[in-house]
Order: structure tokens, then C-alpha cells, then sequence
């Protein structure tokens, strides 16, 4: 129980009708609420104005020119009984989840060898972070090229003597994948790694010491107190990784155009294919409609974590 | 050492040293432990990264290789050995020469379209993005999470899915065509990163000094220009390599967004690198791909330490 | 309806966060010129309650008036008011001069006015050599001058600070509180300092507030707080070493405890006549007597050493006394050992005695 | 005025081919030719010619495929009638052969422009291959089939293909004209008779498409240039490819005949599609535009641009009435089949686009893999009974 | 040639990090089962000497012997040292019994010894409740323990503490200060612990080391360093409110200054002999007697009260003698405004003289 010196301040309430007057909700934070416009817009009008539009023509029989002929669930139908849809669906978890994992292993292990005070780190990050700077079409043509059996890797090893060597993932329909892959992390590997590496220096010094004082040795601290400890800068990494890794179109065209046989074909290849090669926007915004479920059915609860969470606590 | 103060507490140590002591060195090691360089953790270290840097390194050296030597020795050669015979053709070709249809004036058309792109569309992409990360991090307002998460779910959205949309949003509101409309898509499509970037950083800017502002009579915008942004040049690094890098890097936007005389470099690289005859044309495409990736390269190259020290900031607090 | 001569008046000040209550139906009188401490532990809601008055932070109920005038609406610059961060909170990127005038600018106060209200702040805190540097390049000290400073040439009536010393080492934090101290001398201002160091608060006090859990506990002048807390709370908070409590009973003006039965002579109860009930007595370390005091102590004892920490200018003493630890404060050069018997005396006149149940004054 | 004109020729022959209309519209004074070529072929310019449309912004002229890639544009009534050109031209008897014509009309409204002629049916073989191994060049697929073991065993690859789609599809669709015959054929592709795919005839392509797949293994490329270009430097012994091909083999001076062969109908059933490109013109708002597109348009079909422009593109012209005599060997087959009338209208005529995609996809996946010859014609056969 | 009975000795030990000079030829005996304090103000190289010594960081030259053994190129886990960090490095995904037992199942402790050890050091620190808890659960005291706790299961000869009490607020301060004192007594282990707070260094240490710029400038008891400070910077660090200085001239076992004369009857000399020469006189203000006391003292005077801090226990009272500001400690209850005139009295025998030169004691 509080006990204020009663007779200090127990003074009852000025009279009502006090010189200022409350002022309305709306206009407080004015300034902030204007400058929000362009965001607000963006949110509704693109975000979700454009996405409803998206699913909304998702049931339609649109063809070329979109077109609000209802036609049900007929696109979501023939959409998962066509084959090439669900070959991308497989080839996008495979590399989905490769490229996360090997993206997050490799960009903390050289984040990791980064971190322990060697010389010439500046170098050696700008080397891993260069390929960041080019675009995947780029990229897509240099490592189609470098994996081309007649030019590439296989051909040079070849012309040195080791006649039998096998090296020709982008021409095998069971591995093509993984040559996306290879290049895919060539590309991603240096933004997770500098963001790692930027986690990295903000752990605490003395944690280091106590494990050192402790004798454990490093990658013990790494895998058991480092890396848990690190788990946020974990979630920003997975969250670029993976939002990338939803987009992966331009890396397939330009370095297997989906080939061979249509064994990389990834679901923004078959959005956009059923939108602008077969003219069917209606197949194409289901095939969307589709990957947009996916993003929020795993995103809505990660950022309920993130940012509902912790407002509340 | 002609201080008397330094004298003095030479004298003071020599005192306390008799009483504490000093009596000088043992048998066994002192200093330092001695280390040998080639120690076994030194030579994982090194040895991992040099591995690495090669695995990084190789598609570089290729390009550039490739694009120094002729076709002849391109079809007979090994594409990881260095030039017989230095040409510079190839770059002249892919800058001034090769062939869209029927301009052959090469990549030149499209550089300075590509930078009359980017400056606005860097700027105002990055200005938007700050002053809401901005009002995000200082002047939350009812609902300003609810947007700012359905912006973080945007960046999720194939930029496919909305390419019809936006076209027909442009036409109505008339700036299809224009390089305004260009910017506009710029700016949306940066928006949900570097919003978010902005928002970490400026959350982390200490809220005694945006108070102290407020109560020196400060507005939004006056805290915004006078004390925020002389205080965050290291996310503004961040940011400008990313749209750099970005916008710079944007093919579908460029050439949907715009029109003929304003494709940017990258719509005449798809060109060149997709005209074939033939056999293609390998040192052609490097050069004109090395072209094309220069302004991020050299950008990139220029500010390493910068970068990280900027995502530090605006990422990793997030 | 305010008091008369009120500079701050707080009146059913409520604040909540989402679901937790910040500040609950606070009521606060101010006088002109007067200087008011608000302390209390970390998270009692001092802060909360300084960035309200400043308008920093929008209170869920209640008002606020400055100078008389309602204010509890008004932009944070618009209150007449100054504030002063435990982080300094410069503008790194401007100087000195910068920073002190940059809320004039904002106010766009004529260019000569400034210089000459930046001229008499800059010779009032002697940082006038300083005026050209950035903050990076002051000390800790000098960076608070700076901050103090910026809020002096605001010409505002109720200074505020916020636990400006808490970053300053021991050293610089005592000369600082001196020339805050000398300030208000000066300048005769309201001001209102937020802290949780006890002898800033004492020291440069006119009167505390002593917060808990986001309501006041005890509002009165150092004295008052050091010598007659209102409940039990107050006494443990305000003091270190901390006031020895034993717990017992209230007896027709007798405290009982296990083997301890002390007449309370000379004690002023709060209420003319008080019940028999369970009680607690406070006796502070300092208020032992012991060596030649103790004669004139009217009770008297003997209690047995068990641990003995000197610090410096005073030892302390931690012996047993009616079964509970017991701390004695005595002068530095006392000689004890763990062991040693130790004779003690006290003076009820200045113990405490509070309720066991409702732990208020008795 | 200016008249801005998207089409995705970028490669040397068709750029130089491009260049004889943008001379032919120069020419006139008035107006002129600004050029915006869009390369990496028509999935990649599609979408930004029909954004721009619907944008609010477009190109006043534009090239698709013949066919029924522009269907909806039509209908929606986003393109310049050209109705009164045609007539006044008298199109409608020059066309040849008139289903060119067919596909630009809707309601007996004319809406494009037909350029030239494309035929499919084309195999293209290296004559050096075959005499280096003591060979005659095959003049039958069923020859080529033959002595592909040799071939093989000479280190070298019997068929040449490209890893795009619509190559492996068109491959496809020129060994079913060739050996089903036409009849079959205009039921598949035309009347979406999906018993016929199941029918002998079909299950005969099929098995020989399983057979030309082993022949195609080992030809890691991607573009169609690439794979002649592996016929031409002697790697492989031949292609299938449409009658564009032969453009690059003349980039690389060889002769018809001599150098090379060309085998129509793959020298079984010699009959072309008649594929090709056609021109659209967007509605603009202002008159003197639409009135520079419609002259554009009757540029496009006159004689000397349509002599011009098919010697440099290496296609057929449109129009039954002009001479070709600087025509090549294997134009002039062409020609005469032409004009014995041994032809079928293109795929992209018969099938939407949607369809033909899903053709493409069967057949990219059936070339490229192990696919069985009858799961691919049963997948085929669902696909033409759900073909629009 | 260590000295005998010596837990950890230092020999000449320096370290430089590029061109900074941090620690200057140190040497150091700590005796076993020494509570030995290191004291200084920031930056001046307390952590660094005590990771030194865990072997955390790497001397430039100089030994370490720790129990005799020559440690200087060990890892630091094989010097059997056990550390306590000021941020307390807990691992903060593992529970308060992964904290413990971390690194003894890294040495292959067996099962049954690890959880008797942790145990006890639980039951030493009373966090028995807490050891399913993670360190996010606990409170700051409560960390502090479990980060001692890690030490303490480590069974090591020596217990390196780097400010572990300054993330504490002061009271929880004041009850871990005695909890480190009680727990040195029980387990007789050498400690070395860094502060910069003097409170502390006086009540915990057996011997406290006062550093300054990478040297120690006086090693000695509490008692000695408080009492018989070696040199000005000593005497001045020591102590709060600071001891008063007086500029003037030692003359013949007299100090003169200004108007002031005092014989320095009852003051040792550090030298039999000391000629005459410029002098500094340091009288602690707790040292000035007051009231009742004058009497005991052997030279009187009167000055004028400046300025009043009340703090509560004590009373701070600024004053002017000899020209310069002077500080006197009276008690809580003074009654005093500024203008008074109080007489005070000064005893030499408590005072310390300097050379003005070199500042060491005369
Ligand atoms: N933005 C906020 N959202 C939710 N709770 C808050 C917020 N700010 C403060 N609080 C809570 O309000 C209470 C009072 O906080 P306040 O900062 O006023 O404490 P304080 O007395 O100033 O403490 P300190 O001495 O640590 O500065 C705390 O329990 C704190 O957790
Ligand atoms: N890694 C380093 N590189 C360069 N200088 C350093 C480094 N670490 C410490 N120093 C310097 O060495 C000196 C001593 O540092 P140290 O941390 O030992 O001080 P300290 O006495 O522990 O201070 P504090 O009380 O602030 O902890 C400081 O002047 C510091 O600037
Ligand atoms: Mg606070
Ligand atoms: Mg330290």
C-alpha cells in the first residue's frame, strides 16, 4: 500500500473543462503517419492489393489478358496433376533446403575462420562477398560454362590425364540440381557469411575467456555456446536466404533454362512459363497463389515470434 | 624521459619493487610463447581459405581469361589458362560493337541509361526506405507493426506474381514508361529490406538522444535530418551497395518498366549474351558480363569493411 | 485548485505499458525552486514518471501542470522544461556550440540572443574552452557539463534529470553533485532528479520522493527519510550499511524479541496510542553506540563479533542480536576480531518501529 | 513519325533481314524505323511486349509467331484493325498459302501482317561425316537411322539437339509429319483427335522418337545455333530444325547440296508447315500513327520487301506472285513443295500457346530422360484431349 | 628464488599492445590462501595483469609461477586457476547445471563426481533451486553466484575475479561483497580480484595492490594503505570524500602554509632524517575532529562552513583552510549552515606528509 504525504497531494482534480483539450488520435504522430504513407500504400496497394488480385484471377480461365471468368478450382486441379509442377516443387525443396543449409554451414564456418584474427581477413571477405555484387544471370552463364562437359571443370580435368573424370551435373537430370546449387551458394554464401561474421563479433569477449579458462576447446565453444547463442542472427540470415531462394528464377534460366528435360524447372520458372510462354495467367496466378500459401504458412508464425512476441514481453 | 614526474615514479616502482620482492627471473620460459607459423590450426585456417578463395575466385579468373583471349583459342584451349595472345577485342566488341537487332553500338547505349536509372531510383528508393524505417523505429503509431510486418512478407512475394498488376497500376496512374514508373518499382521492391535495415539501425540509436531532440523542440523531420542522418553513414552504406547492386543488377523491371530508350546495360548484355550465332561468342559475353558488373564490383571491392560494419548494425540487431 | 506556489503538479498521473501499470494514480506537489529527488530502485517507474512531465511520454490518465499551466498535452518543447540524460545524449556530430544551440535554432531564437545565452551557460559550467569540440572529445565529465548546459540556455523553469551522474566514475561523480548542488544555489530553479544513489539523494535533496512499484512511498525532506521513515520499505531502502530489523513485539511501550525486551522510551509513536501487536525495530548501524558513546545510550548490551569489514574511514561490524544478523558501523580505527565480545548501547529515540503486517510506522 | 517496333531478331541473319524493313520504311521520308529488339527469344519479349500493352504504353508495331499467340489481343480490341489495308491490297489472294491470312482474322477482321514462311520439316546433314566414313549420305530418315552406329563409333554424335523446349517438341512434331503422314497428323494437331495419338501411326513415332533420342545423346547445348553448329563443324552428323537453320550454314560458307543436305519431311513425306511471323500494330490514339502503322503494314507484304527480306532471313515469302531466283538448293525444294501445295498450317496455328507449352514440357522431359515411348503417348494423348 | 609459501608470483612482467606500454616490469608475490585486491582506476591495466595471469592474454617478457610452477607458456585451463567474469559469461542457452558441469565433462570428470561437485558448490552458493534454471531466469546477484559457482567446481588453487560485483546494483553489492568475503574464508583458495571500487578493496583484501599506468604504487594491508598512504596518488585515490591537501613547507618537524603552522608532533617520518624542502600535508576529512572530540586533538582551529552536504549517516561540511577548500566528515546529526564558524581539531599523527616533488611520503 502507497502512502503519499496525504497532505501534500491529495488536492482533488482542477475543474473539468481544462485549458487544453485532448487532442484527437488521429492527428497525433501526424508527421510520422505522412512520412508512413508511401510504406502504408506499398503494404496494401502492392502487397496485398496486388496479391488478392493474384489469387482472385487464380480462378479464373484467364488466358493472355486477364479475364474474370470464374472457373473454380479447375487451375489448382490441373496444377498439381501436371508433372513439370510438381518436379518443381520437389527441386525447390531439395535446393531450398541445401542452399539453406549449406548457405548457414558455410557462411558461419568462413564467418567462423574469418573471425579468429588472421591476417588478410579483408581479402578474404571481399573475395567471398564479390559474387554478391553480380547478378544470378551472371552467374547462372559463368558456372553453366565452367560446368559445360566439353569446356568446363570435366574437360580440364580430362585433358590432364585423368581420362575417366566424371564432373557433368548441369547434362544429368538426377544432379542438375546441384549444379544450380553450386552456384547458388557461390552467389549467397558471402551475405550470410558477413552477416555472421558481424554476429560474431558481438559476443561477448569474456564468454571466449570462460570457455578458454575452462579448456574446452574451440569447437566445442562454437557448437555448444557460440552457435546457439548466435540463433537471431541465424533467423535474419534464414529470412534473406530463404526469401531469395522463393525467387530463384533467373538462376535457372540462365544456366539450365530448366533443362535438361525439365528436371530444374522451379516454381517461379513454371509461374512464369505458364504466364508468358503458354499465355494461361490463370494457371500461372494458381501456381503463385500457391507459393505465396507456402511463404505464409511457414512466415506467419516466425514473425509472430519475432515481432509479436516480443512486443509483448 | 627528463620529466622529474617520471623520474620520481621510476623511483617509486624501484621502491616498491625491493619491497615486493623483485627478485629478478627463474630458469624456464618467459614472454611470449614462442609460436611456429606453420602451426597445425594455421594451416587449417589458411588452408580452408585459400581453398575457398579458389572455389570464389575461379568463375572471376575465367571471365576475365576469357574474355583476353580470341575465339580460336577458346575452342582449342583450356578455359582456366591464362592468354596466349592478349586481345582487347572482345571488350571493344562487347562495348562499342555488338549487335542488338539492328544497333550495333554494343553495351555503351545501355551504361548511361543504367546510371540515369539508378540515381534516382537509388536516391528516392533510400530516402523513402530511411524516413520509414525511421518512423518505424521512433514514432510507432497504432498499426505501424501490422504494416511494417506485412512489408517483411512482400519481400516473400516472386516479383512475377505482380508484374501484371503493377503494369496496369502504372498505366492508370500514367507513369508506364516513364523512368518515374521505373523508380516507383525500385522503390517498392527495396522497400521491405531495407525498411527493415533502417528500422534495426535506428532502433539502436539511443533513445535519450531522440528524446533530447523532442524536448529541444525538435519535429519529426528535424530530429530526422539534423541528428539521425549525420549519425547512420554506416547503414547508408549498406543500403546504397544494396540498390546499387540491386537496381543496377535488374533486368525485368528494366525492360518491362521502361521503354526502348531507356533499357538499361544489363537488357543489352541479355541481348548480346543471347544473340547467337553459331558458336557463341565466350569472350565477347565475358567482357560485356564483366562490363555489366563493374560499377557493383568496384563498389563492392571499395567498401568491404564498411558493409560489414553497416550490417552489423542494421542486421544483426534485428 | 493548485497548491500556490506549485512549479509541477502531478494529479492521478496512471501510465500503462500493454498490460503493466507503470504508474498508478500518482499525485505529486512541486514547489517553485524547489529541488526533489525521485528515488528508488531500478524499475520502480522513475523514469517513466520524469519522461511524463517532460512529455516524452503520454500518460494514460491523469494531468500534468508547469507553472499552472496545463500542460499534459503540449509537444515536450512547448513545457518550459529541460532535461538532462544519463547518457549525455549529445549530438555527436555537432559541437559544443552545436549542441547548445540547437533547440534555440529550433525555437528560432535571434542569432545574437544565442550567443550571449551560450556565453553566460558556457561561463556558469566553465566550458567555454570547450565550445569548438565534438562530444567525442570530452570527458565523461565535461560531456555532462555539456549536457547540463543545453538544458541552461533553454531559459526553462523545471530542469529534469535523469540519473546524470550514474555514468561517472566515483571521483568526478562526487565533484559533479557539488556543482549541481551549487547550480540550483544559483539559479534557483525547479529542478527534479531521478536517481538510485542514495547520497546524491541525501545530499542534494530538498525534499525526496521515494517510489516503489510505480506510487510514492514516502514524500519529506532528507531528515524525514533518514530519521523517520514512514513504513519499513523506506527505512531498508534509505541507509547502507542497511538498518538492522528485528522482529518481535509491541508491548505498552516495550519491544520485545526472543531475549531482547527493550523500553521504547523516548521513541515518538506516529499515533498517540497504538495497540499491542507484532512489530519490527529498526535500529541503524550507525546509531550503535559503542566504545565511550555508550554511556550515553540509555540501553545497553553486549553482542558477540562474527565478521568485521573494515572500509576505510569506518569498520563495519556484523554480530547477532536477538537471534538475527545484527551490523554495527563503527569508527575505522576500531580493533575487533571474529569472536571478540563487543558492549553496545542504544537509543530508542532514534529507532523506528513498524507494524509487521502493514510494515507502516508506528 | 516514328514508329517503334519490338521483335526479337537479334542474331546476324535476322538483325541484316530486320534491316531490309526498317530501309523499306526509312525509304519512305516520312516515317522511320526505331528499332527495340528484345534477344533470348519470344518467351522472353513476349511478356514485356504484352506488359507494355497493357500499361497503357505501347509499341506501335510488334512481331509474334504466326498463330494464335495473339488471339486474345485481338479480341480484346487491342490491335489496329488492318482490315481496310488487306482489302485494299487485296491480301486475301495473295496470301499463300491463304490459312497464313486464316490466323491474322477474327470475324473477318484482319489484324497483322504475315511476313514470311517457316517450315519445320528440315533435316540438315553434314555430307563430310558421312564420305570421311565411306558413307553416302542418307537421303531417308530411315538411312540416317542406319548408319547412325557408324557414326557413333566414329566419335561422333548422329543427331544434334539443342536442351531447349520447343526444340525437342518441334523435333517431335517433324518426325510425326513425316512418318505418320499428314492426315494423322491434322487429327492430332488440329482436331485434338486424341485416339489417334493411341493409334498405330502415332505409337510408330513415338518408338522412332525413343530410337532418335539415342541418336541425340552426348549434344550438351542448349541453343538451337549450338546444335548446328555441331553439324556444321562436323561433331554431329545432323539435325532436325526448321528452315532458319540454314542461315548459319550459310554464315559458315557452305553450299547446299554440296556441303550439306537438306531433307524436307526428313526425305520420307515431303510436307512444310507453314510457320512463320506476322506483324501486329497496337491501337494507338493518334491518327497520323495509325496512319504510319497501316502503311507499315502494306510495306511489310509488298513484293520487294518481301524479296528482300526473305533472301536475308532465309524463310519463304507470303505471296505466290514474287520470284525468288537468287533462292538457294534447299529454298527452292521449299519453294516447290510450296507450290504443289504440300503443306499444313504450323503448330502455333492449331494449338494455344497453353497447349503447345505443355507440349513442349512432355517432350523437353521424353528427350531428356528415359521416358518410355508409351508414357509419353499417353501423357501426349492427354494432353490433345484437353487442348482447346 | 620464489618467495616461500607464494600461491602465484610474478616476475617482471610486461606487456605492450602495439605501442602502448600496459603493464611495466610487474612484480608480485601473492601469498597462499591471499585475498589480494587489485585497485586502480580505469585503464590502468588491473584486467590486463589478471588475464596475464589466467593466460588470456600473452606477456611481451616476464614469468608467472603459479604454486611454484612456471606457467608463463601454459593454456590457460592447465593453470589451475578458475576466473570470474565481470559480465559474468554465463552460457546463456544452458541451464545453471550446464554451467557447472561444461567444463568438467569437457575434462572427462566421471558422472558421480561432477554432480557431487556441483552439489556442493551449489549448496556453498545456495543456488540449489536454481541449478534446472537458464541464466536468463536469474537475477543479477544470482548469476554472479552461478558464475563463481563454475569457478568454485573447478577445484582450482587460485580464483581470478575481474570486477564481479560493478553490474550490481549497491545493495545486492554490499550482500555479495560479504558472500566472496565468507566464501574466502571458508575455502582458504588464493584470490586475486580487480575493482575500482574502493569499499570493496577495503573490506575484502588481505592486501590490496594499487595500480597506476600499468606499476603498482603501494602494495600493503587495508590498514597501511588507508592509514600510511606511500605517495600523493595513493592517499588521494583512498578514501571518499577525498583526503584534503595542503601545499606549503616542511621545516623542521613543522608544515607551513599560509597562515597555518602546525607542528607535526606525533608524526613518522618515513626516513630518520628528512631535510627540509617543499611539502604537501593530506589530512582525511574524516580525520578532522569536531564537537565534543577537539579536545583529544592536538592542534585546534576554527574555519567558516561553505557548503552542507547531508548524507544521511554523515554530514559533509565544505570549508576553507589555508586558502584552499577543506573537507570535513561530521556526524548525521550536525546541525550546521553555511556562514558558521567551526572549530575543529587536527591530530598530525593521523595526517600524511608528501614531498611536493616527488610525491612520496616523507
Ligand atoms: N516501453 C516500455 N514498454 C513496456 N514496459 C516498459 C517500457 N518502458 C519501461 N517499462 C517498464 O516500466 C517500469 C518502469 O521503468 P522505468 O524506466 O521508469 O524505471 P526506472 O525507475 O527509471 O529504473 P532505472 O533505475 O533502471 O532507470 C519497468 O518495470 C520497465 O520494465
Ligand atoms: N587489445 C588491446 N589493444 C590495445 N590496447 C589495449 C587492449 N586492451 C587493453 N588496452 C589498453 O590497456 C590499458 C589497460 O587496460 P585494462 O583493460 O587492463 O584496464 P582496467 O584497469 O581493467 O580498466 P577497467 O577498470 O576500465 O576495466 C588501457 O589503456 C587500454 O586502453
Ligand atoms: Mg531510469
Ligand atoms: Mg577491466
Amino acid at each position: 500500500m502507497a502512502v503519499t504525504d496525504q497532505a501534500q497531494t491529495a488536492v482533488p482534480r482542477p475543474a473539468t473543462g481544462a485549458p487544453a483539450r485532448r487532442p484527437l488520435r488521429v492527428f497525433r504522430n501526424l508527421a510520422s503517419k505522412i512520412a508512413a504513407i508511401p510504406m502504408v500504400l506499398t503494404a496494401l496497394v502492392i502487397f496485398v492489393g496486388c496479391t488478392l488480385w493474384t489469387v482472385v484471377y487464380s480462378f479464373t480461365r484467364s488466358g493472355m489478358l486477364p479475364r474474370l471468368q470464374f472457373v473454380g478450382l479447375d487451375q489448382y486441379e490441373r496444377l498439381w496433376s501436371t508433372p513439370k509442377w510438381l518436379v518443381s516443387i520437389q527441386n525447390l525443396a531439395i535446393y531450398g533446403i541445401c542452399a539453406m543449409v549449406l548457405t548457414l554451414v558455410l557462411g558461419f564456418l568462413l564467418a567462423a575462420l574469418l573471425d579468429r584474427k588472421i591476417r588478410g581477413e579483408d581479402v578474404f571477405r571481399t573475395i567471398i562477398l564479390y559474387p554478391f555484387a553480380l547478378s544470378f544471370i551472371v552467374t547462372g552463364l559463368v558456372w553453366q560454362w565452367l560446368l559445360n562437359p566439353d569446356y568446363g571443370i570435366q574437360n580440364v580435368v580430362r585433358s590432364l590425364g585423368w581420362e575417366s573424370f566424371e564432373f557433368n551435373p548441369l547434362y544429368n537430370p538426377d544432379l542438375v540440381i546441384f549444379g544450380l546449387l553450386i552456384a547458388g551458394i557461390w552467389h549467397g554464401t558471402g551475405l550470410s557469411m558477413c552477416i555472421m561474421l558481424a554476429g560474431l563479433r558481438g559476443i561477448d569477449e569474456d564468454i571466449w575467456k570462460a570457455s578458454r579458462v575452462e579448456g574446452i576447446p574451440t569447437w566445442k565453444t562454437y557448437l555448444f555456446v557460440i552457435i546457439p547463442m548466435m540463433r537471431p542472427v541465424f533467423v535474419t540470415c534464414l529470412v534473406l536466404i530463404a526469401s531469395g531462394i522463393i525467387k530463384l528464377y533467373d538462376l535457372v534460366v540462365a544456366q539450365t533454362g530448366g533443362g535438361p528435360g525439365g528436371s530444374s524447372e522451379v516454381p517461379a520458372k513454371y509461374v512464369m512459363d505458364s504466364m508468358f510462354g503458354a499465355q494461361n495467367l490463370g494457371q500461372g496466378f494458381a501456381a503463385s497463389s500457391m507459393m505465396l500459401l507456402s511463404v505464409i504458412i511457414i512466415l506467419i508464425p516466425w514473425a509472430y515470434l519475432e515481432y509479436g512476441g516480443k512486443k509483448r514481453v | 624521459m627528463s620529466n622529474p614526474a617520471d623520474l620520481a615514479s621510476i623511483a617509486a616502482i624501484d621502491a616498491v619493487k625491493t619491497r615486493t620482492g623483485g627478485v629478478g627471473l627463474l630458469e624456464g620460459p618467459r614472454g611470449a610463447r614462442p609460436r611456429r607459423a606453420f602451426s597445425r590450426s594455421n594451416i587449417f585456417i589458411y588452408g580452408t581459405l585459400i581453398l575457398v578463395s579458389v572455389y570464389y575466385l575461379l568463375p572471376l579468373w575465367v571471365m576475365v581469361m576469357t574474355s583476353l583471349k580470341g575465339m580460336p583459342e577458346i575452342r582449342t584451349g583450356n578455359i582456366f589458362a591464362p592468354p596466349m595472345e592478349i586481345t582487347f577485342e572482345p571488350w571493344v566488341k562487347a562495348w562499342a560493337e555488338a549487335c542488338t537487332g539492328i544497333n550495333c553500338d554494343g553495351l555503351s547505349r545501355g551504361f548511361w541509361n543504367s546510371v540515369f536509372i539508378l540515381v534516382p531510383s537509388v536516391l528516392i528508393s533510400i530516402a523513402v526506405a530511411s524516413v520509414n524505417g525511421y518512423a518505424l523505429a521512433n514514432w510507432k503509431f497504432k498499426g505501424s507493426e501490422v504494416f511494417f510486418t506485412i512489408l517483411i512478407l512482400g519481400a516473400f512475394i516472386p516479383y512475377q506474381v505482380m508484374i501484371y498488376p503493377i503494369a496496369i497500376l502504372l498505366g492508370k496512374i500514367g507513369l508506364f514508361g516513364s523512368l518515374w514508373g521505373l523508380v516507383l518499382v525500385h522503390t517498392i521492391f527495396g522497400m521491405p529490406i531495407l525498411t527493415l535495415l533502417f528500422r534495426n539501425y535506428f532502433t539502436s540509436v539511443p533513445q535519450e538522444l531522440f528524446k533530447a531532440a523532442r524536448v529541444d523542440g525538435a519535429g519529426f523531420w528535424g530530429i530526422f535530418f539534423r541528428i539521425m542522418l549525420p549519425m547512420s553513414l554506416p547503414i547508408f552504406v549498406v543500403a546504397v551497395i544494396l540498390q546499387v547492386t540491386g537496381i543496377w543488377n535488374d533486368f525485368l523491371f528494366g525492360v518491362i518498366y521502361s521503354n526502348n530508350e531507356r533499357y538499361p546495360m544489363t537488357v543489352q548484355l541479355n541481348n548480346i549474351v543471347n544473340s547467337v550465332q553459331g558458336v557463341k561468342e565466350y569472350n565477347v559475353n565475358m567482357a560485356a558480363t564483366l562490363l555489366t558488373g563493374l560499377v557493383p564490383l568496384v563498389i563492392y571491392f571499395a567498401s568491404g569493411k564498411l558493409f560489414v560494419r553497416g550490417i552489423a548494425a542494421g542486421a544483426v540487431k534485428g | 485548485m493548485l497548491a500556490p506556489n506549485s512549479s509541477v503538479s502531478i494529479r492521478d498521473l496512471s501510465l500503462q505499458f500493454g498490460a503493466v501499470q507503470v504508474l498508478q494514480n500518482l499525485n505529486l506537489d512541486i514547489g517553485d525552486g524547489e529541488f526533489l529527488v525521485l528515488l528508488g530502485s531500478s524499475g520502480c517507474g522513475k523514469s517513466t514518471l520524469l519522461n511524463c512531465i517532460a512529455g516524452l511520454l503520454e500518460p494514460t490518465d491523469g494531468q500534468i501542470h508547469i507553472k499552472g499551466r496545463n500542460v499534459t498535452w503540449l509537444e515536450p518543447s512547448e513545457r518550459g522544461i529541460g532535461m538532462v540524460f544519463q547518457s549525455y545524449a549529445l549530438y555527436p556530430q555537432m559541437t559544443v556550440r552545436g549542441n547548445l544551440s540547437f533547440g534555440l535554432k529550433n525555437a528560432r531564437v535571434p542569432k545574437a540572443d544565442i550567443d550571449q545565452r551560450i556565453a553566460r551557460a558556457a561561463k556558469i559550467l566553465q566550458i567555454e574552452p570547450l565550445l569548438d569540440r565534438k562530444p567525442a572529445q570530452l570527458s565523461g565529465g565535461q560531456r555532462q557539463r555539456v549536457a547540463i548546459g543545453r538544458a541552461l540556455v533553454r531559459d526553462v523553469d523545471v530542469f529534469l534529470f535523469d540519473e546524470p551522474l550514474s555514468n561517472l566514475d566515483a571521483k568526478l561523480r562526487a565533484d559533479l553533485r557539488v556543482e549541481i548542488k551549487r547550480l540550483h544555489h544559483n539559479l534557483t530553479n525547479t529542478m527534479i532528479y531521478v536517481t538510485h544513489d542514495q547520497v546524491e539523494a541525501m545530499t542534494l535533496a530538498d525534499r525526496i520522493a521515494i517510489m516503489k512499484g510505480g506510487q510514492i512511498m514516502q514524500l519529506g525532506s532528507p531528515d524525514e527519510i533518514y530519521n523517520r521513515p514512514q513504513n519499513k520499505y523506506v527505512a531498508d531502502f534509505i541507509g547502507s550499511p542497511a538498518m538492522n530489523f528485528i522482529e518481535g513485539h509491541y508491548e505498552k511501550g516495550r519491544f520485545r524479541a526472543n531475549d531482547l525486551d527493550i523500553a521504547l522510551d523516548g521513541y515518538r509513536l506516529a499515533a498517540p496510542q497504538v495497540a499491542d501487536r507484532p512489530a519490527i525495530l529498526g535500529i541503524r548501524p550507525e546509531h550503535v553506540a559503542t566504545g565511550a558513546m555508550i554511556n550515553a545510550a540509555p540501553i545497553h548490551g553486549e553482542v558477540a563479533v562474527e565478521l568485521v569489514e573494515p572500509m576505510g574511514a569506518d569498520t563495519l561490524v556484523w554480530a547477532t542480536l536477538a537471534g538475527k544478523p545484527f551490523r554495527i558501523r563503527m569508527d575505522g580505527q576500531a580493533r575487533l576480531a571474529p569472536g571478540d565480545r563487543l558492549p553496545i548501547g542504544l537509543d530508542p529515540a532514534k529507532a523506528s518501529l513498524f507494524d509487521a503486517k502493514t510494515e507502516e510506522r508506528l | 513519325v516514328e514508329l517503334e517496333v519490338s521483335h526479337w531478331w537479334t542474331s546476324g541473319g535476322e538483325a541484316n533481314a530486320v534491316s531490309k524493313f526498317a530501309e523499306a520504311l526509312n525509304a519512305t521520308g516520312t516515317h522511320t524505323w526505331v528499332d527495340n529488339a528484345i534477344a533470348g527469344g519470344g518467351d522472353t519479349a513476349r511478356p514485356i511486349m504484352i506488359s507494355r500493352i497493357l500499361g497503357g504504353d505501347p509499341m506501335d508495331a510488334f512481331q509474334f509467331n504466326h498463330g494464335r499467340q495473339a488471339e486474345e489481343l485481338m479480341e480484346a480490341g487491342l490491335l489496329l484493325d488492318l482490315t481496310d489495308v488487306a482489302e485494299a491490297e487485296g491480301w486475301k489472294d495473295l496470301v499463300n498459302p491463304p490459312s497464313l491470312l486464316d490466323a491474322c482474322t477474327i470475324e473477318g477482321r484482319v489484324y497483322c501482317a504475315p511476313v514470311n514462311i517457316h517450315s519445320w520439316q528440315w533435316m540438315w546433314l553434314n555430307n563430310k561425316v558421312y564420305t570421311d566414313l565411306g558413307l553416302t549420305v542418307p537421303t531417308t530418315w530411315q538411312e540416317f537411322v542406319d548408319t547412325a552406329d557408324e557414326v557413333r563409333a566414329a566419335g561422333k554424335i548422329p543427331l544434334a539437339l539443342g536442351g531447349q523446349p520447343w526444340q525437342s517438341s518441334g523435333a517431335f512434331q517433324v518426325m510425326a509429319i513425316a512418318l505418320a503422314g499428314k492426315e494423322p497428323w491434322l487429327a492430332v494437331y488440329q482436331d485434338h483427335d486424341e485416339s489417334v495419338v493411341n493409334g498405330p501411326e502415332f505409337t510408330a513415332v513415338f518408338e522412332a522418337a525413343a530410337q532418335a533420342r539415342e541418336l541425340a545423346r552426348g549434344s550438351n547445348v542448349q541453343e538451337w545455333q549450338q546444335a548446328t553448329n555441331l553439324v556444321i563443324t562436323g561433331e554431329a552428323a545432323g539435325q532436325i530444325m526448321g528452315d532458319w537453320a540454314q542461315g548459319d550454314f550459310a554464315m559458315a560458307n557452305m553450299v547446299a547440296g554440296q556441303d550439306y543436305t537438306c531433307l524436307p519431311g526428313l526425305g520420307v513425306n515431303e510436307i512444310i508447315s507453314t510457320g512463320g511471323d506476322a506483324f501486329y500494330f497496337p491501337k494507338q490514339d493518334d491518327p497520323e500513327v495509325e496512319a504510319a502503322q497501316k502503311e507499315l503494314a502494306s510495306l511489310l507484304v509488298s513484293p520487294d520487301v518481301q524479296v528482300s527480306f526473305n533472301l536475308a532471313k532465309g524463310s519463304l515469302p507470303v505471296r505466290g506472285d514474287v520470284d525468288l531466283a537468287d533462292a538457294n538448293d534447299c529454298m527452292k525444294k521449299g519453294l516447290e513443295i510450296l507450290a504443289a501445295g504440300n503443306t499444313v498450317p504450323d503448330t502455333n496455328m492449331l494449338v494455344t500457346p497453353d497447349t503447345s507449352q505443355q507440349i513442349n514440357d512432355l517432350m523437353t522431359e521424353f528427350w531428356a530422360t528415359d521416358m518410355s515411348a508409351t508414357d509419353a503417348q499417353a501423357r501426349f494423348a492427354e494432353i490433345i484431349a484437353n487442348a482447346e
